[in-house]
């Protein structure tokens, strides 16, 4: 009898309608990302970069601009690190090329500004954020958990540093 | 698995009907003819045993010296495969033989290629530019196109 | 003479479908032909999302080109990944770890029913059916994408798949999360089928409409579901076996009409099929490395490789020419996309106006793709 | 039924028979005239905002979303976000159109969907103008719709829009017919044509669904046929042309006819409710509440199926759109006016009547259906999983 597959539907449809909603209530519902996250607010680690510009060439769009001045010694000082975000497409290769583990992405992805340039990011910005996806590599972990000065990571899903076990 | 022939028995095969048609045999596919690939094609799509009916992929590159078409050919009844290759030379208007009317496959591949390669494919019904617009200067693709360069890509008229 | 002028002279309508049209998946143009609402005509033009990419491509190193593959069928950037990946290591002999390819085949199945998904979603959004199946499709897409959030730590573009492997082994919550997804897809699949499959509008919409003979599936180089939807049992992880799809139980679904509705449920099975298939990588994943220790700027022999991979569209084909350098000579991409567009023209005259979106939305194109 | 409690929201006829004194005759009628459409309006136009908001958050909650929930409480005041954003919108005529049949559209397109409120009864006594010949002239109001349609579609010098203008004249005339032939056998049943003697027969009888199933179904289809609501909506069908007639039309003369559309939407769950759900009658056991309160839910429960069959049913094709109504609506309804003119012609008793009409209804949906249905759409199995392994 005709009919009834569309009888089916409307039969599905009303179930729906009784069924909690799936949507998530992003601004007040914060969104659970995973500890991967790829975001843009890149995290650097002054203390660590070198200057060696692995990452700008890693960059397949060369939006990372560095500047070095040499300390002699074959010893950088790192004048200049600024990152075009509003270029980046955040593949995350920047980061794997970095040999001293001073680059990193961070969990945030609310990004928005009036103007082109305000989304150049420079060192100032991005030192010492503290605020990064540790576990984006997976050798990274091992090596993080070596080093003593970052013994805390943070946790997206909480919102809060913990200590890195 | 797909067979995939390599260059000897496809240069067996394509022998066995154009004796002096193969150009170079190379490990994993042939040359042919320039002016002798729509025949070829045509064998290779017809003979029972080959029926090569399906056209997986048609793309050029440019040695500088000359441009190269790749032709990727599977049979999906015997399943086999096999890669001819042809060579068109001179940069103003190299010409390869269409074989549009062999597969219909080859339609907006030819298109593209001449379009960003500008490879002109004899014999295609309806050659103009796919992806560019009417009048873009140069072919994208092809080594020798330099700069991009805003005021060489504006619409004209814009 | 007068008799014949005394007839109702009409006139075919010319009407151009796009660039922007509710139904065209983004920038594409159909150059409609109409005598009332019959179509007499169609030209596909296209090309308004043409990046270059291939060009794009031939500038970065091997390693820089995978992002940019990302962004051609952004619906499955994984497999794209893959398809490039597959040339790459093809190209400089590179071998793949088990575990990297048992991965490879989670993630590309996993793709094939999320873009799935969304392909089935837009076709009932084309047929007017107001966003309600699409809904519950993307509620499913959602999962995926939080699976795949899960390992890459993307969303959309993941840039996961990588020469020699994969960048990173999954975290430890990927295999509970994974049991639990494709433990309640069929469930998902059942609501769906009974939601849309037996619909009367639904069939009688997509029954006859839009059919793709065999011969001319073949000769046009349909691929994917709408070659096997002609009833070409064509699936090159049945006939040519990349990865590990050889030691896996799985089915090709084939219709044998070759219109809409035999696209529509082709799809619908796959994604059933594809469901078992990553059932059976996730119990057979083995242990150890997933990623070839590879330098970052690679550099492979001259010479040149093609790979083919079935993605959800159909045979995605990567051409790579190298010169010896770090930078690809040559890098080609066969988008199924573009090629199944081929036949449209044919599918689509002596239908109507209604039924040219459906069956422009039954190949299921991305423009990205298409234009790249 | 008695009284008090059903009548006391008679306002206008206090008032008419307090100034009887004091003004002429003719300025009564007036005056009478007045309060109804006021009394009307304080109805329609809460009940615009109120019936955006019901379906923008039933097919949200249809399809697994929340829906509106931003503006106000629970999205209360979404419509009026909506309302505001719309008027403020620039009002664009584009170059190339018929300017005055172009703005006269959306404000033609309004007359009709107001005019038919003038005779759907409100309560016993809470009707505009109870005419004599009520239901004709609703029919005859309400096919004047296809006008402005045709007007905006014609006028918007866009291609879409001719396509969407046609295919509504197509439609919208081709349904008026099945819609005129259902309302006949109930008009045959009730023997009159006023609206509220219709529902004064449902009082005495059954109620007119079960005396008239099968002119309920047929009239139900048209009825959503010429709202031009899915799965009928192929006038404005957005994936196809865009939004048909109206899609050069912005802002507040859009606006016009959204408005229309949910007014007509609203009028013909009245009219569903007047003719076969007993109007402001209520259910046996729950009185207590005012008729019109009962008359006005009924409405906006007919509204809510609108928009469950809005959420889940895809739209159909022009062609096979004709086809349900000249091959399967209309022959079902001839027979329907037939089998009802028999049975009221032997005055058969109610409960048997609807016995025999239900089974009638069944039977004769399921059997010409089959007959000229496309076979394959309904019975057909395919098969998907080859059963020959190799590629040929």
């Amino acid at each position: 009898m005709y009919g009834l597959g569309i009888v089916k539907g409307m039969y599905t449809t009303l179930m729906h309608l009784v069924r909690p909603p799936f949507t998530r209530q992003y601004p007040e519902e914060p969104v659970p990302i995973s500890q991967r996250f790829r975001g843009y607010d890149f995290a650097w680690v002054e203390e660590r970069c070198t200057g060696c510009a692995t990452c700008a060439k890693a960059c397949p769009h060369g939006v990372i601009d560095i500047i070095t001045e040499s300390l002699g010694d074959n010893r950088y000082a790192v004048e200049r690190f600024d990152i075009d975000i509003g270029l980046c497409m955040v593949c995350g290769l920047c980061v794997e090329a970095c040999p001293y583990d001073a680059l990193f992405m961070g969990i945030g992805f609310e990004l928005s500004s009036d103007r082109r340039w305000d989304l150049v990011v420079h060192k100032e910005d991005i030192a010492n954020r503290g605020k990064f996806s540790a576990y984006y590599r997976t050798p990274l972990k091992e090596k993080i958990a070596d080093r003593e000065e970052i013994t805390e990571i943070y946790n997206p899903s909480t919102g809060q540093n913990t200590p890195h076990a | 698995m797909t067979k995939e022939l390599d260059g000897l028995t496809a240069a067996e095969i394509v022998a066995r009907s154009f004796p002096d048609g193969i150009v170079e045999v190379l490990a994993s596919s042939i040359v042919i003819r320039t002016d002798l690939l729509a025949e070829v094609a045509r064998y290779l799509h017809d003979t029972p045993g080959l029926s090569f009916n399906y056209l997986e992929g048609i793309a050029s590159v440019d040695y500088i010296d000359y441009f190269e078409v790749v032709y990727n050919l599977v049979s999906l009844e015997e399943n086999h495969s096999m890669v001819i290759k042809v060579q068109a030379y001179g940069r103003e208007k190299p010409e390869v033989p269409s074989v549009v009317s062999i597969w219909k496959t080859a339609d907006f591949q030819e298109r593209e290629e001449y379009d960003l390669m500008g490879i002109v494919f004899t014999g295609h019904p309806n050659l103009k530019r796919i992806m560019l617009w009417e009048g873009f200067p140069g072919h994208p693709l092809r080594k020798d196109f330099l700069e991009f360069d805003h005021r060489n890509i504006a619409p004209a008229g814009d | 003479m007068v008799a014949q002028d005394s007839a109702i002279k009409t006139q075919p309508i010319v009407i151009n479908m796009g660039p922007q049209h509710p139904s065209t998946h983004g920038v594409f143009r159909l150059r409609l032909v109409l005598d009332g609402e019959t179509v007499i005509d169609v030209e596909p033009v296209f090309g308004y999302l043409h990046r270059s990419k291939e060009k794009l491509e031939e500038e970065r190193t091997y390693l820089q080109t995978l992002p940019i593959t990302d962004r051609m069928d952004y619906l499955s950037s994984m497999t794209n990944n893959l398809g490039c990946s597959m040339a790459i290591e093809k190209l400089a002999n590179i071998p793949v770890p088990e575990r990297a390819q048992y991965l490879r085949v989670i993630m590309a199945e996993l793709t094939r029913i999320s873009s799935h998904c969304f392909a089935q979603g837009m076709q009932l959004q084309e047929m007017g059916a107001w966003a309600t199946p699409l809904m519950y499709f993307i509620r499913e897409r959602e999962k995926i994408i939080d699976l795949f959030e899960m390992v890459s730590g993307a969303r959309l573009t993941f840039n996961y798949i990588r020469p020699g492997g994969v960048s990173q082994d999954i975290p430890p919550e990927f295999i509970p999360a994974c049991y639990k997804f494709i433990d309640e897809m069929p469930g998902y699949i059942d609501e769906y089928e009974q939601l849309l499959v037996q619909n009367e509008i639904l069939r009688s919409r997509t029954m006859g409409v839009g059919v793709l003979p065999r011969d001319l599936a073949i000769n046009s180089g349909a691929s994917g579901p709408v070659l096997r939807a002609s009833g070409i049992n064509w699936d090159l992880r049945k006939q040519d076996p990349y990865l590990v799809y050889d030691r896996f139980d799985f089915d090709v679904p084939v219709g044998q009409h070759g219109d809409t509705y035999d696209r529509f449920m082709v799809r619908m099975y796959e994604m059933r099929e594809s469901v078992k298939i990553v059932r059976q990588a996730l119990d057979q994943l083995p242990p150890g490395p997933v990623t070839a220790n590879l330098p970052i700027v690679i550099i492979p022999p001259p010479g040149d490789a093609y790979a083919h991979i079935e993605t959800a569209r159909g045979t995605l084909g990567f051409y790579m020419v190298s010169d010896g350098g770090a930078n690809p000579w040559r890098f080609h991409v066969r988008a199924p996309s573009l090629i199944n567009l081929t036949a449209l023209r044919e599918m689509i005259i002596g239908h109507k106006v209604a039924d040219t979106v459906v069956i422009f939305g039954s190949i299921d194109i991305v423009l990205g793709e298409v234009d790249r | 039924m008695n009284g008090d409690i059903h009548n006391f929201f008679n306002i206008d006829g206090a008032i008419v028979s307090a100034l009887s004194g004091i003004l002429p005759a003719w300025a009564l009628v007036i005056v009478a005239g007045l309060i109804g459409i006021i009394a009307l309006l304080v109805f329609l136009v809460p009940s615009q905002l109120a019936t955006i908001w019901i379906e923008r958050k039933l097919i949200g909650r249809f399809q697994i979303r929340y829906g509106p929930n931003r503006v106000g409480l629970f999205g209360l005041l979404q419509p009026l976000a909506d309302a505001v954003k719309i008027v403020g919108k620039e009002s664009i005529t584009p170059a190339g159109v018929d300017k005055w049949v172009f703005w006269l559209a959306p404000i033609v397109t309004f007359i009709p969907a107001l005019l038919v409120y003038a005779v759907i009864p409100f309560g016993p006594n809470l009707i505009l103008a109870d005419l004599d010949i009520g239901i004709l002239y609703l029919i005859s109001i309400s096919s004047l719709g296809v006008i402005p349609v045709f007007m905006a579609g014609w006028s918007s010098n866009n291609k879409y829009a001719l396509l969407g203008a046609m295919r509504s004249v197509a439609q919208m005339v081709s349904y008026e017919i099945p819609l005129v032939l259902s309302i006949i056998s109930v008009v045959m049943m009730t023997g009159s044509l006023k609206i509220g003697e219709m529902v004064s027969f449902q009082a005495d009888n059954l109620w007119m669904f079960l005396l008239q199933p099968l002119a309920l179904l047929i009239f139900f289809i048209s009825a959503s046929a010429e709202l031009n609501r899915t799965p009928m909506d192929i006038v404005e069908g957005e994936s196809e042309i865009i939004a048909g007639y109206h899609t050069e039309y912005s802002g507040f003369k859009f606006s016009m006819f959204y408005v229309a559309e949910y007014t007509n939407v609203l009028a013909v769950s009245a009219i569903l409710s007047a003719v076969f759900f007993g109007g402001w009658l209520s259910a046996p056991i729950l009185d207590l509440l005012p008729a019109w309160l009962w008359f006005i839910a009924k409405i906006y429960f007919f509204f809510c199926v609108f928009v469950w069959i809005r959420a889940t049913l895809p739209r159909m094709r022009a062609d096979q759109l004709m086809g349900l109504a000249w091959k399967f609506l209309l022959p079902l309804a001839l027979v329907n006016i037939l089998v009802t003119g028999i049975e009221v012609y032997m005055n058969l008793h109610p409960l048997l009547i609807s016995f025999i009409n239900i089974a009638l209804a069944i039977g004769l949906v399921a059997g010409w259906s089959e007959l000229i249905g496309n076979r394959a759409v309904r019975n057909e199995r395919r098969q998907y999983i080859p059963v020959v392994p190799v590629v040929r």
